[in-house]
């Protein structure tokens, strides 16, 4: 009996330690690339069943907090759960599996037997231990976590471009880690204390509140550097498209949006959202965020590079919907987070297996894949559309939401910057379907594959075309089915906005 | 009727199925599809004509006021109807036409999620349910026009009118939030009895504007109208269902739709009657020009999109009976013509008005059909073109002070059009016999079929005009005024003005013809400014798009790391120290200069260092200088009570030298490469980085700090967590999650130099 | 007593300490360095190492005096050898003074075989 | 590089070190110390071991290849926490043997725990330095 | 009320904000470590200095009593510590093999990426 | 037999740095040291020593002494302004044969003041010395090699 | 204050001189040969510090850093004169 209940318990917990349990095995299978694989989908496997029971259980009875090593909360580590993490945790699964399937059909051997697997595992341990975590501390340890794994899986191979890529990834992302470690530091100097309940229960009996206000910006910064927000985002372009597809599609849908998961976290949990100051830095980046990612995007004439920009521009739009803060407008945050990590990493899939299909990513030497591979076309279009924000796919519910809680709020010049890069990201993706489904390819008319595509053998390529479909199904779901999702978003922004519960959870209160 | 719009996608897609084995006959199946659909909707004729108001409901994402309502009044049946009607004709002809094009069954799938959108969109009473339909029938557009998607010109055409309604498509989607937030509703239904509410919200002008911003660029108002002759790049059956009878008049439905909810404005009224003035002639106008069978047709269209536009604008019962004849009418014989011009093109191999002629010997059933069409597109008595010519006459003449004015605007536009009617109606079958490049010949029957029965429908309806369409425009009428309509169809209504008026736009129409082949030379000369066209301004938008993305885009995304820093630092300290000056003025504290010994060589060590590690030329020396650092961090460590600190400290700067030394073996000199302003630049922002950090410490120690932490460490480290060394407790014990993440770190971190330095793929691919 | 010897013995490390560093300051070359400085900080050190020992008079603090003093006796000639080498390599100049040098010659610039 | 003094010297200086990592790594909890300060002095002792003698010879001498040793290292850490999750306790609750052991103290999981510290850092620390001077050669 | 701390902290900023802002990457990295010596002085003064305590209980006793050194600091700058020295290792093995492959240290020769093809 | 011998050597040493006199301590020394001695097995030639502990003992005197006048020496003349140093590079021939032979010599030169070896031939034949005060190259040799070299053979061998 | 607390002072003043002192050394170098010379130096009189400011301060726990610091100073030491061993061979 004792031992179920410690294991209902320890549920929580396991997102973090099933991958690093699984790693530690391909570690000893080292030499066995087909284990690694066979294990590596286990895991994400175990990893998704874990998060779904835990999102029940959350939904069901409320936040669920684990005291590491039994030692009462604000002392030891406090591991939490609530509507939002274990969404975040949901994603990263359903992502950690589509990764694991798009890795097997597209990764070259070579990265294999380099310890691949292992390294992604590490990453979503990483990213499942900064979304469940409920200290200040632990969250920069599951931050270095995810950062070092995402510098070897983005430099791994060893290429030019990946290495210059990852010198400015690595080098702007530990810049952000110094701030936020200054960050933490000053804030256990202020408080006392590194449990977010806690914290957020001292400071209002911090004496000065103004330098409450100056460690908040410094988290924000430093969060605002991993969620790639105006003007902190330089390392996000400079990297995302050198490595394989499926480490950019992993990044494109995860990093950058724990970020922004960092930042609700915060001002929602940790700090009181009071200050209009925040809130101008935040709407004022949101703008800046939405418009100069879409514009860079529509500078580029490279597949993965106008994607990549299309990050930026879309992590406006969350940070768009935590300035407004209203629980309208958080909620939409929320939607428009799941919505945008099933859809750019597909997006990235998709990039990827034109890549193996035509030798390349430059727009201008791309070209008639629909006129022969119509499915992956209209593969394409359903997150492509979604992205741009095109009914009744996901991307409409985000942005519609966003846009209603902007106007209920009188912004109207940021909604009218969020629809004029909604209509901009449809230029974007227009561009990609004319030059790489429609305009025939330029250098052959006909049916012309590169030499790796053709050495693919049929179930390779099924693993890389499973992912996509999964992933466009998701999309269509939760755009014709929208009515759940947006009401958990709801929920989860119920409850980051009335944090007592959460604290009364952690602190282990009532 | 939600399952007649599921039914329809799904039989849309089955159109890539079933396509290939019924090649032959496709023309037939796919015509059953909206036969299909207008019988359905035909045998809720009599209960729609009876005032009934036909209404479903399905929640969808009700928390957001978002449900799956549709309504089927006279003006959604009407609709409904033209669509269907004409989706058969379309349908039918297309099966022939289409028959020798690549990949025709992705035609029938993108034109029948069209149509199906279209149904949803005219019978969506869900302000956004009939976005999403209007949004829908904008991509499914946008993969038609670009049907012929190797030629360029296609591409940028369907690129062209999907951001151009696209982006009317965002300002109406806002426009319906602003109506939302008046009413707290998205049923245009339930906006029956808020008009006073309307009108009077601070939100009723931005409401208005973008819901009009989103109808005049769908139905191609000046100044979008630009769209819509080049979306003219679509295969010709695309052309004669999207801009006759369907897509283009998605705004005017939406202007109709709405007229109940936001008119009887000046704004409202003034602004549809000025554009749709405007589009009228202007678009008459520009068709002078052309010479190409289907983009004389477009210009035609858009003038009568105007006129349509007009009316509404006038809002009196008789324009709006005139807005409803005209709208059936125009329906009628502009598809016809459209597909006209298809089989011309299809049967002689070119759409140059000037190359075709004398036709009618060899296409007989083609000049037959066109001869109709034409004479009710001209208005010619008994066709129904003539009806709506004259009620729209009428409807103008009614308006006090301007209705002078806008008269004579109406009858040049009108004539103008009589004269691309007989250009393109009868032209091509009268006079000499041109060479052609295709032998001429006369079209497949069911090429010939539809149009036939569309020209012999404006005949009938003509003739029996309130047999077939009072009821509905009585209802139609309904549903925009919200007010009976008194007056029936008549043909004719004896000699009066109006007439006069038909008879001189008649003869100003053949005279303008006359002219026109005249003076076609100097016609074609004529450029018109190019910054006063619309369509410049597209591009010059694009071109200006393309030029600030790629300036901005290299300012910010530089390439250079330190600027990339550079932007980051400033901004954190800029906002930080914002709040620091704040925090500074509420604080005092007093510093008691107490500096021992010991202190004053750490610091001169601690300077000294740095500087060499600043100012040093060789990498080794700046190596040999930062181990002084962490030397010096570690005596900080033993003299402030922490020995493990110290201990590690001087263990990881041993390995951190050790690396160094191993990796820096065989790297060239170090390099001088900044100048002294740069370096007086970074100088600057690294003492106020400095500066800023400094000051946080010092005033965040002057505060108290009361730990519970400490004290609960402290007490429970051996009787509970078994150890004396707190600090390892904390790490193994109290903490030990932290630590297990941090070993995590060090084991990536191995994987990745082991990584890194193995694996070294070539720059080939990737 | 033992507070005395502990004293005197810091004393007098510290000051070997002190010899030595003037050492490394006022020699003329790194060789000369080396030699002035490598036994006058080692002795000294182990002066102090020493006189701390007996102020604690703790077997445990012994221990770890006499184990720093062992291993830098074990260390320092080996580290003075092999920098001193390196510098003999890397051409570091010898105070001109320095009046035989039969080292001179003896390796060979490639593989560093000393004959 | 070789040296006869110094390689002799590293082979007398390493199972001095090795030795006093342990020494380190089981004291660690009463006193200064611990499995992280533990695995360097090994790995240090090792490092010293390889510049003396090359990497031909320390590779000899270590043959476990040190990615076996981190996985060794974690999988002591995973192991640790198996007590707490067997007897229902909070996950990676502490558990302590009763008996009284010199030098250590208690034994327990937490114990279990900077073990698997010190075949991590231990292993790291060699995987990197190997695999750098390898590159070299 | 030490002053002396807070200025090192300053300083130690100041100097790793320069370095990170040279174009050698070598620099770049010397940058990197000064910021982490930054932090972790930062963290450790910030959580108030004590002389002369270290947080160790004394045999013979049970607890430990004031004044003494707050652990939790120490613990979190060691745990950053090392996490700093595994992300400092990669990333000079990255630099070398960037230098390697680029075949210089300028960092202005390295912005292939962000250009627009 | 050698190895037992370093067992024990560490076990000695196991006790003293945990400073706990007790037997139970010495055992866990020698454990901990056989499995020191087990994983650096290789690490270790054969070679014999410690057998003449008298001639030890009197060797390390004499090396202290050495020691002490050594520093004063050079303490003196770090302390006054002019130098008298002469120095030089000798070239020592050997007479040391063991690898452990050469380097206690080597070290044992390097902690005497004024003395400073600064490599081996690669045969292992030749010791170069730096010298502080070298009146001439013959006499600086004899000097090492009836002193130093001689007495430490003589406890080696 | 007793002889001996005099007498640490004293000490503690003396190797905070010499450590001065042979920072200039390290600062001055002129060859790298002396800085690391003088780093080895430095180290070596942190360790004696150590040691008198466990008197000072009547703490023992810090001397087990200073075996820590004489094992890695010869550690880096070592490390550095390989690398310009290596550097100057071809
Ligand atoms: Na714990
Ligand atoms: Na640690």
């Amino acid at each position: 009996m004792k031992l179920i209940e410690s294991i209902t318990m320890l549920i929580i917990i396991l997102p973090i330690i099933l991958p690093l349990t699984f790693s530690v095995m391909m570690l000893f299978f080292w030499k066995s690339v087909k284990i690694q694989r066979a294990l590596n989908l286990l895991a994400t496997l175990f990893s998704l069943i874990c998060s779904l029971i835990i999102f029940v259980e959350v939904n069901n009875s409320g936040i669920i907090s684990l005291q590491v090593g039994g030692w009462q909360a604000p002392f030891g580590i406090s591991i939490v759960a609530d509507l939002l993490s274990s969404i975040m945790v949901i994603i990263t699964a359903v992502i950690g599996l589509t990764t694991a399937l798009f890795s097997i059909g597209s990764i070259d051997e070579s990265r294999e037997r380099y310890l691949y697997y292992p390294l992604l595992q590490f990453l979503l341990m990483g990213i499942n231990g900064a979304f469940l975590t409920g200290d200040i501390f632990n969250l920069y340890v599951w931050f270095e976590v995810m950062l070092i794994s995402s510098f070897v899986l983005l430099s791994l191979g060893g290429r030019r471009a990946q290495l210059e890529g990852a010198i400015k990834y690595v080098t702007l992302n530990l810049l952000s880690s110094a701030i936020f470690l200054a960050a933490v530091g000053i804030l256990y100097g202020l408080a006392g204390t590194l449990n977010m309940a806690d914290v957020s229960r001292k400071i209002p009996f911090i004496e000065n509140q103004e330098l409450v206000n100056v460690v908040a910006v410094l988290f924000l910064i430093a969060f605002g550097v991993k969620a790639a927000i105006f003007p902190l985002f330089f390392w996000l372009p400079a990297s995302y498209h050198t490595p394989p597809a499926a480490v950019s599609a992993i990044f494109a849908g995860l990093l950058t949006k724990v970020g922004v998961y960092a930042i609700i976290r915060f001002f929602t949990t940790v700090f009181i959202y009071n200050s209009d100051f925040i809130k101008d830095i935040l709407l004022v980046s949101a703008a800046l965020t939405m418009l100069t990612g879409v514009l860079g995007a529509a500078a580029q004439n490279n597949f993965r590079k106008i994607l990549s920009f299309h990050i930026i521009s879309q992590i406006g739009y969350m940070i768009l919907g935590v300035a407004l803060f209203s629980p309208l407008a958080i909620a939409g945050a929320i939607f428009y987070i799941i919505h945008h990590i099933i859809v750019k990493t597909n997006l990235f899939f998709i990039s990827g297996y034109v890549k193996k299909l035509k030798g390349s990513y430059n727009l201008k030497e791309l070209g008639g894949v629909y006129k022969f591979y119509p499915m992956l076309g209209l593969l394409f279009l359903i997150p492509a559309l979604s992205l741009a924000g095109i009914p009744p796919l996901s991307g409409f519910w985000a942005k519609f939401v966003l846009i209603k809680a902007g106007l209920e709020l009188k912004e109207f010049l940021v909604v009218g910057i969020a629809l004029l890069v909604g209509l901009l990201t449809l230029f974007s993706m227009t561009k990609i379907w004319n030059e790489v489904f429609w305009k025939d390819d330029p250098q052959n008319s006909e049916n012309v594959t590169d030499i790796t595509y053709k050495s693919l053998t049929s179930g390779k390529k099924f693993m890389m075309i499973l992912p996509i479909i999964i992933l466009a199904f998701i999309t269509i779901v939760i755009g014709f089915y929208a009515e759940p999702f947006f009401n958990i978003a709801n929920e989860s922004a119920m409850q980051l906005l009335d944090s007592s519960n959460y604290i009364n959870s952690v602190l282990g209160l009532k | 009727m939600l399952y007649l719009l599921i039914i329809g996608f799904i039989a849309s897609f089955s159109a890539a199925f079933i396509y290939k084995p019924f090649k032959n006959y496709f023309g037939w199946i796919a015509a059953s599809f909206p036969l299909f659909m207008f019988l359905s909707f035909i045998s809720r004729y009599q209960q729609v004509a009876n005032g009934e108001i036909i209404k479903e409901y399905y929640e969808w994402i009700p928390s957001l006021g978002i449900n799956l309502t549709f309504i089927l009044d006279g003006l959604s049946l009407t609709f409904v109807l033209i669509i269907t009607l004409i989706g058969v004709v379309v349908f039918l002809y297309a099966g022939a036409y289409m028959k020798d094009y690549e990949h025709t069954d992705r035609f029938f799938v993108y034109i029948g999620i069209f149509m199906t959108s279209m149904l949803g969109l005219v019978i969506s009473d869900n302000m956004i349910t009939l976005f999403v339909f209007w949004e829908l029938t904008s991509i499914s557009s946008f993969m038609l026009i670009g049907f012929n998607h190797h030629k360029e010109s296609s591409r940028k055409s369907a690129l062209q009118a999907l951001l151009v309604t696209g982006s009317g498509g965002l300002a109406l989607l806002a426009g319906f939030i602003f109506l939302y937030l008046i009413t707290g509703s998205f049923e245009i239904s339930s906006l029956y009895d808020k008009h006073s509410e309307i009108i009077k919200s601070g939100f009723y002008s931005s409401a208005v504007i973008l819901i009009l911003l989103g109808a005049f660029t769908k139905s191609a108002q000046f100044p979008f109208h630009f769209w819509l002759p080049n979306a003219m790049e679509a295969p010709t059956p695309v052309s004669a269902y999207l801009h006759s009878a369907t897509m283009v008049k998605a705004g005017i439905y939406l202007i109709a739709r709405l007229n109940h909810a936001l008119g009887g404005t000046e704004l409202w009224q003034g602004t549809i009657l000025i554009f749709g003035t405007i589009t009228m002639l202007i678009a008459a106008a520009l068709a002078i020009k052309q010479t190409d069978l289907k983009r004389l047709l477009a210009y035609s269209t858009l003038s009568v999109l105007g006129t349509l536009t007009l009316l509404i604008g006038i809002g009196s019962q008789l324009a709006i009976k005139a807005f409803f004849i005209y709208l059936v009418a125009h329906s009628l014989y502009k598809g016809t013509l459209f597909l006209v011009a298809g089989t011309l093109d299809h049967s002689t191999g070119t759409r140059d008005v000037h190359n075709l002629g004398g036709l009618k010997k060899i296409m007989p059933v083609t000049m037959a059909t066109a001869l109709l069409a034409s004479s009710s597109m001209m208005g010619i008595i008994p066709l129904i073109g003539f009806i709506g010519k004259e009620t729209v006459y009428s409807a103008i003449l009614e308006i006090e002070y301007w209705g002078i004015f806008l008269i004579i605007i109406a009858v040049i536009s009108n004539a103008l059009i009589v004269m691309v009617t007989i250009l393109v109606g009868l032209k091509p079958f009268f006079g000499k016999l041109t060479s052609t490049p295709v032998a001429p010949h006369e079209a497949h029957i069911k090429m010939l079929f539809g149009p036939a029965i569309l020209a012999i429908l404006g005949l009938l309806m003509g003739i029996f005009p309130n047999a077939i369409i009072g009821k509905l425009l009585e209802q139609s009428t309904i549903s925009i005024l919200t007010e009976e309509l008194g007056i029936k169809i008549k043909l004719w209504h004896g000699f009066n003005l109006v007439l006069l008026l038909s008879f001189i736009t008649l003869g100003l129409g053949i005279l303008f013809y006359v002219l026109r082949n005249k003076f076609f030379s100097t016609i074609q000369n004529v450029r018109m400014i190019k910054i006063l066209k619309p369509s410049e301004w597209y591009e010059y938008l694009l071109i200006f798009l393309m030029w600030f993305a790629k300036l901005q885009t290299r300012i910010l995304q530089n390439g250079y790391l330190r600027n990339y820093i550079i932007f980051i630092l400033i901004t954190a300290i800029g906002l930080a120290s914002l709040s620091l000056i704040k925090a500074i003025t509420t604080l005092n504290i007093n510093f008691i200069p107490d500096i021992t010994f010991y202190e004053i060589a750490i610091l001169s060590m601690m300077v000294g260092a740095t500087f060499v590690v600043i100012t040093s030329d060789s990498r080794l020396k700046s190596i040999v200088a930062i181990g002084v650092v962490g030397f010096t961090m570690g005596i900080i460590f033993i003299i402030y009570s922490a020995p493990d600190l110290a201990l590690t400290t001087f263990a990881i700067e041993t390995l951190t030298v050790i690396l160094f030394v191993l990796v820096l073996y065989k790297l060239p000199k170090y390099l001088q490469f900044s100048n002294v302003i740069v370096k007086l630049r970074d100088v600057i922002i690294s003492a106020a980085v400095g500066i800023f950090m400094s000051t946080v410490v010092l005033y965040v120690t002057s505060l108290s700090m009361q730990s519970d932490l400490k004290t609960y460490f402290a007490e429970k480290s051996l009787p509970e967590g078994k150890g004396r060394n707190i600090v390892n407790v904390i790490l193994v014990d109290f903490r030990a999650i932290d630590t297990l993440g941090e070993i995590t770190v060090l084991a990536i971190a191995a994987i990745g130099v082991y990584a890194l330095l193995k694996l070294k793929l070539d720059d080939k691919g990737e | 007593m033992i507070e005395i010897i502990s004293g005197v013995l810091l004393l007098l490390g510290s000051l070997f300490i002190l010899l030595s560093a003037i050492g490394i300051l006022k020699m003329p070359d790194l060789f000369t360095r080396m030699s002035a400085t490598t036994k006058a900080s080692t002795l000294g050190i182990g002066l102090v190492l020493i006189g701390t020992a007996f102020y604690w008079e703790d077997i445990g603090i012994a221990a770890r005096a006499v184990s720093i003093i062992v291993f830098l006796l074990l260390t320092a000639p080996v580290a003075a050898h092999i920098i001193g080498r390196a510098a003999y390599f890397d051409k570091v100049n010898l105070w001109e003074k320095t009046h035989i040098d039969e080292l001179k010659g003896k390796y060979d610039e490639d593989s560093h075989f000393l004959a | 590089m070789f040296s006869i003094i110094l390689s002799t010297a590293s082979k007398y200086l390493l199972p001095l070190l090795l030795i006093f990592s342990f020494f380190l790594l089981l004291r660690g909890h009463n006193e200064p110390g611990g499995g992280f300060v533990g695995g360097l002095v090994a790995a240090a002792a090792y490092a010293l071991y390889f510049i003396a003698n090359g990497v031909y010879e320390a590779e000899k001498l270590f043959k476990a290849e040190p990615i076996k040793i981190i996985s060794i290292g974690l999988t002591f850490a995973l192991i640790s926490v198996v007590p707490s999750i067997v007897s229902g306790q909070t996950f990676m609750k502490g558990f302590w043997l009763d008996t009284n052991i010199p030098v250590i103290g208690k034994i327990g999981t937490p114990l279990l725990f900077d073990l698997g510290v010190y075949f991590v850092v231990l292993g790291i620390a060699l995987k990197i330095i190997f695999s750098l001077a390898e590159e070299e050669k | 009320m030490e002053l002396f701390l807070p200025v090192l902290v300053g300083l130690l900023y100041a100097a790793g904000v320069y370095m990170i802002l040279r174009r050698s990457f070598v620099k770049v990295i010397l940058g990197l470590i000064f910021l982490g010596h930054a932090a972790n002085l930062l963290i450790f003064t910030i959580g108030r200095l004590t002389k002369a305590a270290p947080p160790f209980v004394p045999s013979g006793t049970n607890i430990l009593t004031e004044p003494y050194a707050d652990p939790l600091p120490q613990a979190l700058i060691l745990t950053a510590i090392v996490i700093g020295f595994g992300v400092q290792a990669f990333a000079i093995v990255l630099f070398k093999r960037a230098y390697q492959t680029v075949g210089t240290d300028d960092l202005d020769k390295m912005k292939s990426t962000d250009e627009i093809d | 037999m050698n190895q037992l011998l370093l067992n024990i050597l560490l076990a000695i040493a196991w006790v003293l740095l945990i400073g706990n006199v007790e037997f139970e301590t010495f055992v866990e020394g020698l454990i901990v040291g056989y499995i020191i001695l087990w994983i650096s097995k290789s690490a270790l030639g054969g070679s014999t020593y410690f057998k003449k502990i008298p001639l030890t003992i009197s060797f390390i005197l004499y090396f202290i002494k050495e020691l002490i006048v050594a520093n004063l020496k050079v303490a003196f003349d770090i302390i006054t302004p002019k130098d008298y140093m002469k120095p030089g590079i000798i070239a020592v021939p050997l007479d040391a044969r063991t690898d452990l032979e050469i380097v206690l010599l080597a070290n044992l030169l390097t902690l005497t003041p004024g003395t400073l070896s600064l490599d081996v031939s690669s045969d292992r034949k030749t010791l170069y010395v730096h010298a502080l005060y070298v009146k001439d190259a013959d006499s600086f040799r004899r000097e090492i090699k009836d002193g130093l070299e001689k007495r430490l053979l003589e406890v080696l061998r | 204050m007793s002889f001996i607390e005099l007498s640490a002072s004293i000490s503690v003043s003396l190797i905070g001189l010499s450590i001065l002192i042979i920072f200039i050394r390290l600062v001055i170098g002129p060859s790298i040969e002396d800085r690391i010379v003088a780093l080895d130096l430095l180290s070596a009189n942190a360790i004696a510090f150590i040691a008198v400011y466990s008197i000072q301060s009547m703490t023992t726990t810090f001397l087990d850093v200073g075996v820590i610091l004489a094992l890695l100073t010869f550690l880096g030491t070592v490390a550095f004169a390989s690398y310009l061993e290596r550097s100057t061979r071809k």
